[in-house]
């Protein structure tokens, strides 16, 4: 049989597969962005495969008409690493949820983004078990009320960036399921990252989380509450670009603009930076609703680095030592340095 | 490298012996098993048949002198063919206290005992727990004994190389292995030529070793107090070439070699775990083979990347010790589930739990049939000898991308570190395996070409397309498939379809293996049975019995997922059934459960093999009952 | 509350009926689990003997109108003792075509058909895949068929609410269930007064769903193609005071109980997964009781948790379903070395791998038994019934503490969720479980006092001496135990001696439980055997059976490891064993293994409980051959 | 039996057991000092428990005449979880290892310390699988030579302290095994401090990585590799103490005191620093061999923030609802909302 020749459209990626989410969620809109991000590539669907863990959000592989494996709960990551080991020529996602990857598959995601392997990793952040009907999760807010924490959750949440930050990944992005433009940016970017690449999208489960990124996603509020970052760039935000972060020493502050402060006065974004300092700190700053001067949650690239890739890494001290030792000749090896003949 | 050796000839009276035991045993940092090593190695060359049976502490240097530090290498060399690293010990040679209390209950009475008089010290004898010096009390006068000053002879030899004492006294090992050279008419030869490219970039350390073991070998010939010694002479192996092979080394070679047979990449992921990490090890040195390994982050990690490589259309493989397969086995349902083709191999221990890491076991048999949610058939292959390893890796290899099947090839820790003679296998001979993925789809639907992933060949094995394929994109995933087309489906009849399919896919395997074996008459009084490597010890024992004029035979599982076709007619030839098994009666809990035969159980669960002894007199009570 | 109920009165035929079989079935959103729970529920106040079962998809909320969707909860009440939720429907309730297609083939023929007429549109059948409306083209004319137009009806009983019509159909359902009341002569009130509660703070929902209630009950009285109904009695169940249970339910209440009857503290440590969570979210809510409740991070923490608080001295709990119970699988080694009480549930569901996650099955008893590494045997109890639960979980704890062993309480989806009615247990009738922790030394050593962690009682149990208590500190651990003292041993015999007792252990729990109870005479042609949540079926069977005449007798197991010591004798007693399971004969397997009796097996693999027609039809094909 | 009177010696919290590690490993020292740390604490010793995974470090429980548990690999937190949720009056220690705890058993570290579960966990980093006799670990350095990396690993290392901090850990330390005065005051720090407490120890394994801490073991050159830190003061180090770390916006450097430089443009510690960002830096300072400008590695407390602790909350929540809702009553639980009586 023959590629479907390229470009593709965002049609020749759906499944033939009935899409089973509920009315309403954000998922939809991921997976028509995903579409539109990937027929963007140029690369061939049948080399596209997507990895997929449990729950609601990992459901997306049967959608997507290239590979799919859709998987066992938290290991996603495991899969996708032998994968690309054996097979480098795919461009391999792994697309999981905030329990998913967070909770039960937490280690391997640290430890897929440690070795840098090149994977393309979408976290879905509803802050909620979706699939198992609603309890809290690593990154519920505490007090969330859920079928588990009935009287309010107790568990300070996890920053899914600083997690990725911190386990090395070289490729760090944030978005929302809403903001389609800068969602498709995104993923293209990781599409094109060499390693590592995690993403966090906050994803709205209507159904047992409704609304929980009101302030991150309604258009009214959001450039209020968010900072878009720009390699380069001072991180400005507010309607009307009238705010801006300033580093005091470590710290980060918020500054109106203005009487005396100007953009120069506002720390650069550095994408690029080796050190992943800067990184870690945007990665902590949360909006809390209610305080206006509280920081904005950053969208976009924290991070973007480039490190040797694990698969890369793994061919070339085969080919090494090849090159030293020869290729291996099988009957030698079988026979190994000292034998003896009965006749 | 070939090798025809010279046995030196020496003026000194010889005895002849069909077969020797020997052990070595002495702390945990002597060397034991190094020494261990080479003493087979030679005799390998030599042309003895061999069996060993390493056996060493969990820690990695419990303190010296301890009952706990002590490390034992057993070998058992003969010039007729042998199966079991032998049950009594003929010779024994302990550098300590210590390894004297733990190893003397295995010499036979008379055998010779070989002691480094220099380690009886008063605070030596007390770490063994010794009140008094069994040196001197006389508790030693039913062995031969030899008390050598093994510390200050080998102090001595290497005295002009200036070496610390802690430096001279690593070389104790080579002392004692090159009297036992001595004692047993070995050559030299091979053990210094390891000597020489081991050390080849610390000439002093070459220089002592080298020193050494000469000196422990002319302490032999010189010494007034040992007047004889022994020949073994070669045994009549099958003419070919032959090489020394433990388990782990024939499952690694196993695997390169099924890369080539099937003609595609091969990933081994592993996490460390003792006694299977040396499959790990091992496959890591096989770079220029393109073999790639992992060490995962732990177990679930390891098998998930051997499916994705799986999933990935080349030979996914992993392994591991019973707590690891307890981590894989929500993975090992996923594929099931996708039939996948899949190797896992549980190189078995002690347990339960962390259990008794360092010591062979058979009891993980229930859990490779069982051990998942839901109804979940896998095959079950294990290999019967260190050798066997190599050709039930191929079979697992063939079993899994045929019939598109996880396989668990079920080792344990005496086959893995156990050594024997192996006939080396001609790379043009090895099985063909060849893989050819599909390219084409396989169905039409309104005249549209389609692909099915769950549409079966003749084995009911499903296609194993990779990814890749242009026109076959697929999805794949552990919620029940519909039959044909894979989609997900929760339709009642339909999953009990598939859970009948893949229970028949496995089921149809036994038209596909060899029938089960009768070692002996085909039908009688009695018929020993076993699985995996308690072989040996168990046709040895046979044989015995046989010699002696019992009716009995022994047949050896290697299939045990399905079992192979005859099983339940040959159980049904003889009037008892004896399953010796080392754990609580695994295998006769099946057979007694598929077969409805009264089998009898005898099982050993003490981290050790059999001793044909034992066999021979339970089946001897039972024969005579 | 106590309610006694006054059944409403009206001039309309009734006929009497001794049981009816109802489902309601509709889309995901249409809230028919609700409707049922509260048809439920009122039946159980009436009187009735009730048996339920929900069948809901995996999808939270699949696209509406498809067939992936539908969502049903089929209820069976009667006027006599019933088992299960019955084979076969009296009357079947529709709201769309999609629910039309899934459940038509349960109705009888000649049964009630009810269908929300207003829900067949082009499109709605179109997504369900009809060609052509059922409701014209004469296909459904072997039933009774009201086309009842519900939506347009229930969207006028509100109309004044001004609702939007999304808004007002989200009380179809009660519209439904109102004429449900009327056909079967139920109150309104406990529906009612449920409504009250629930919609307390939203009060145009409240007065929606009480119109709606009403107006289908009215529409009922009203319209004239209903000219019947029906009246099905009181049954008559012991005297006593009941509420209704589900499975679920019971176990977290035999949970807080055991905390009660033990005196001890307790933790219940679980990771959310389907049919297991609503374990978890009940006891999140009796913090008042002092439990506490723990959602970890995955099922590996879990356990832990669990097994840390055992080895605190309080009781550690933790429940799962069967890929749950892959991950807990290394932990409960853990727990069998160290000889701690741990309760382990596993709701069992559809397997293998993910499987059918909200269908129910019984494929985990192997695994419960075999499923990890070494010889590790636990104990393995399965409640018969959604009100078993409550005392099987009362028995799990009570083994679990008094024997120190991890323990399976192996329910399932059907039981989970499936609800009947139950006599409520007095609190001071309670079974005594109290514990005293050791606080005393418990051997001397060279006269000096020493704690033994691995000195046993006469049940072979260790003392569980809870962290804290001064003089008694020692160390547990995996690696196995020497014996009394509890020290790291790798010493063989004693290995052998340690796995021989702790099997022993589990083995000497069948002295402390209850017979194998044989419902009909104690011998004869066929004994009709189960475990856990079948019995209901299997008994209703059975006395079906027995009234036709045939000799056949059922038994349940309720113990499955160890088993009822009488088990061999009574299945010798019978000429024929049948083994009926939710799986692919694993009980069979192990009956055959241990008692060596040629039992038959029936297997059902379906993701749904077996129907009393399967079984009966099963067992006369047997009885007649 | 009546408790050990008060104060222990550390001979007092030896067990009976043989210890067995190998002669020379570090982990003799740091059970020496653990006892040491423990005796000054005036707690008695049966409220003590060590919950170890599995590695030569996790024998350590054998050797403490505490109460002890030694589990299965990589899960030692989570029964230190359930413990302590229903033991809160027992202080429970874990030792781990670099395999147990951040190979195997990353995830479970992370969520304790995401929970401010009152922990003290000691991680012995050698770099290295000991008990299995030697594979390289996610500690390791790229090109580690081991049994399972015998052409050098190509992975990059995890930095524990990274790990910690962005699991959201409230207290997080570093040591050595050798530096035996500094060894002792943090763990009594870690004893003291009420939440999640992480504590890394370089451990020298003598058998399979012999001297990969040597820069900071060795006193001739230790000073000049390791940065000590003191809470409130200026980063300084080297033998004569003449160098130190000045902020240059969020990117450190080091600079030689004098000549135009003083202590008051250093950085100042700030353990008690709320946003881990400053914690996060320190943690990623890694001494490049034979780079004499490479940064120190630091030593001591990064990180001792007070938040509440987990068993706190969960007793908190059972006390509210006995305060709202009255002490359960079983029978009234047991019999529900609805019954009827049948007579
Ligand atoms: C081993 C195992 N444990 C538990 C589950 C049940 N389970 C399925 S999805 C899920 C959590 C889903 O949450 P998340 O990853 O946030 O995905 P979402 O549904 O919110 O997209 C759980 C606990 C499972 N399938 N397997
Ligand atoms: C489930 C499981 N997998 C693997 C092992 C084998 N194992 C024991 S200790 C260990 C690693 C030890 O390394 P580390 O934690 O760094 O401890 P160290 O020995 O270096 O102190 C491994 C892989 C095991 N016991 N259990
Ligand atoms: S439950 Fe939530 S996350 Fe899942 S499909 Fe529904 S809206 Fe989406
Ligand atoms: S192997 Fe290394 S870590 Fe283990 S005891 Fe020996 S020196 Fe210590
Ligand atoms: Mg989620
Ligand atoms: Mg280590």
């Amino acid at each position: 049989m023959t590629t479907k020749s390229l470009p593709l459209t965002p049609k020749d990626l759906a499944s033939d597969q009935e899409v089973r989410w509920c009315p309403g969620c954000g998922d939809y809109s991921i997976l028509a962005q995903m579409k539109k991000a990937l027929a963007s590539l140029d690369f061939p669907r049948e080399k596209m495969v997507f990895i997929s863990g449990i729950g609601c959000s990992s459901r997306f592989p049967y959608y997507m008409n290239t590979y799919g494996f859709h998987t066992i709960h938290g290991r996603a990551p495991t899969f996708a690493t032998g994968l690309k080991m054996m097979r480098p020529d795919l461009q391999v996602w792994v697309i999981t949820g905030d329990g998913d990857g967070l909770s039960i598959g937490g280690n391997h995601l640290l430890h897929a983004m440690r070795r840098n392997t090149d994977l393309k990793i979408v976290l879905f952040n509803n802050e909620i078990y979706g699939l198992t009907k609603g309890q809290y999760s690593p990154t519920s807010r505490i007090g969330t009320r859920s079928k588990s924490t009935p009287t309010g959750s107790i568990e300070g949440p996890l920053r899914p960036l600083s997690i990725a930050i911190a386990s090395e990944a070289t490729f760090v992005a944030r978005t929302t399921d809403v903001d389609i433009t800068h969602l498709v940016t995104v993923l293209q970017r990781a599409a094109h990252h060499k390693g590592s690449a995690f993403v966090e999208i906050y994803q709205n489960c209507v159904v047992f989380n409704d609304g929980v990124f009101e302030y991150a996603t309604n258009k009214s509020v959001k450039n209020d509450n968010l900072c878009y970052l720009e390699h380069g760039r001072p991180l400005k935000f507010g309607k009307d670009r009238n705010k801006g972060i300033r580093l005091h020493g470590l710290t980060p502050e918020v500054v109106n603009l203005g009487s005396g402060i100007s953009d120069d006065d506002l720390l650069i974004h550095d994408e690029k930076a080796e050190d992943p300092t800067l990184a870690f700190m945007l990665s902590r700053m949360v909006r809390v609703p209610g305080d206006e001067m509280s920081f904005p949650e950053v969208m976009g690239v924290l991070r973007a680095v480039d490190h040797p890739v694990h698969h890369e890494l793994v061919q070339q001290q085969i080919d090494e030592q090849i090159k030293k030792r020869g290729p291996g000749d099988l009957q030698a090896l079988l026979t190994g340095d000292e034998t003896w003949t009965v006749t | 490298m070939t090798t025809t050796l010279d046995v030196p000839k020496k003026e000194v009276a010889v005895e002849e012996r069909d077969s020797v035991t020997i052990r070595l045993a002495g702390d945990s940092g002597d060397g034991m098993q190094l020494a261990g090593t080479q003493l087979t190695h030679t005799s390998a060359l030599l042309g003895n048949d061999i069996s060993t049976f390493p056996d060493f502490p969990a820690e990695i240097r419990a303190p010296a002198g301890t009952l706990a530090g002590v490390s034992g290498f057993q070998i058992h060399f003969s010039s007729s063919e042998i199966h079991t690293p032998g049950d009594c010990l003929n010779t024994l040679v302990v550098m300590n206290p210590a390894a004297l209390k733990t190893n003397l209950k295995d010499l036979e009475l008379g055998g010779i005992l070989i002691v480094d008089k220099d380690s009886f010290g008063t605070s030596d004898l007390r770490k063994a727990g010794y009140k008094t010096n069994p040196l001197e009390d006389g508790s030693l006068s039913g062995y031969r004994l030899f008390q050598v000053p093994i510390t200050s002879l080998n102090r001595e030899a290497v005295a002009e190389l200036k070496l610390s004492p802690r430096e001279a006294d690593r070389c104790k090992n080579f002392f004692a292995l090159g009297l036992i050279y001595w004692l047993y008419e070995r050559s030299l030869e091979p053990t210094l030529r390891y000597i020489k490219t081991k050390f080849s970039k610390n000439p002093s350390v070459l220089e002592a070793n080298t020193r050494a073991l000469k000196a422990g070998y002319n302490y032999g010939e010189t010494t007034e107090a040992m007047v004889v010694h022994y020949r073994v002479g070669k045994a009549k192996l099958a003419p070919g070439t032959y090489r020394k092979i433990t388990g782990n080394e024939a499952i690694a070679l196993g695997l390169v070699a099924a890369a080539h047979a099937t003609g595609l990449p091969l990933l081994y992921a592993g996490y460390p775990i003792t006694p299977a990490s040396d499959i790990l090890h091992q496959l890591a040195e096989y770079k220029r083979f393109g073999i790639k390994t992992l060490q995962a982050e732990d177990e679930i990690a390891a098998i998930g990347a051997a499916i994705g490589a799986s999933f990935g259309g080349v030979l996914g493989v992993t392994g591991t010790s019973g707590p690891g397969i307890c981590l894989k086995s929500e993975a090992i349902g996923l594929a099931v589930m996708t039939e996948l083709p899949l190797v896992i191999i549980d190189v078995q221990r002690g347990g339960p739990s962390t259990g008794l890491p360092t010591k062979t076991e058979q009891a993980d048999l229930l859990q490779a049939m069982y051990g998942r949610n839901g109804e979940c058939p896998v095959a079950v292959l294990a290999p019967a000898t260190p050798g066997d390893c190599f050709a039930m890796t191929l079979e697992a290899v063939r079993l899994a991308t045929q019939y598109m099947t996880p396989v668990f090839l079920l080792s344990d820790g005496y086959l893995a570190n156990g050594a024997e003679p192996w006939a080396i296998p001609q790379v043009d001979q090895l099985p063909d395996l060849h893989i050819e993925h599909p390219k084409e789809h396989n169905a039409e639907v309104d005249g549209q070409p389609v692909f099915h992933p769950y549409k079966r060949d003749a084995k009911l094995a499903r296609p194993w397309v990779a990814p890749g394929t242009p026109g076959l994109e697929h999805r794949i995933g552990g919620i029940e498939k519909q039959d044909v087309t894979g989609n997900i489906s929760y339709e009642p009849a339909n999953h009990e379809y598939m859970v009948r399919t893949r229970a028949q896919k496995i089921a149809n395997i036994a038209n596909d293996i060899p029938e089960l074996q009768v070692n002996g008459p085909e039908s009688g009084e009695l018929l020993i049975v076993g699985w995996g490597g308690t072989h040996g010890s168990l046709l040895t024992a046979t044989q015995r019995l046989q010699r002696k004029g019992y009716s009995v035979s022994h047949a050896q599982f290697r299939y045990l997922n399905p079992m192979p076709k005859n099983t339940g007619d040959v159980l049904k030839r003889f009037k008892k059934v004896l399953v010796c098994e080392l754990n609580g009666g695994q295998l006769r809990l099946l057979l007694r459960g598929h077969y409805l035969v009264d089998a009898l159980g005898y099982s050993k669960v003490q981290g050790k093999p059999f001793l044909v002894s034992e066999i021979e007199e339970k089946a001897e009570e039972i024969l005579r009952s």
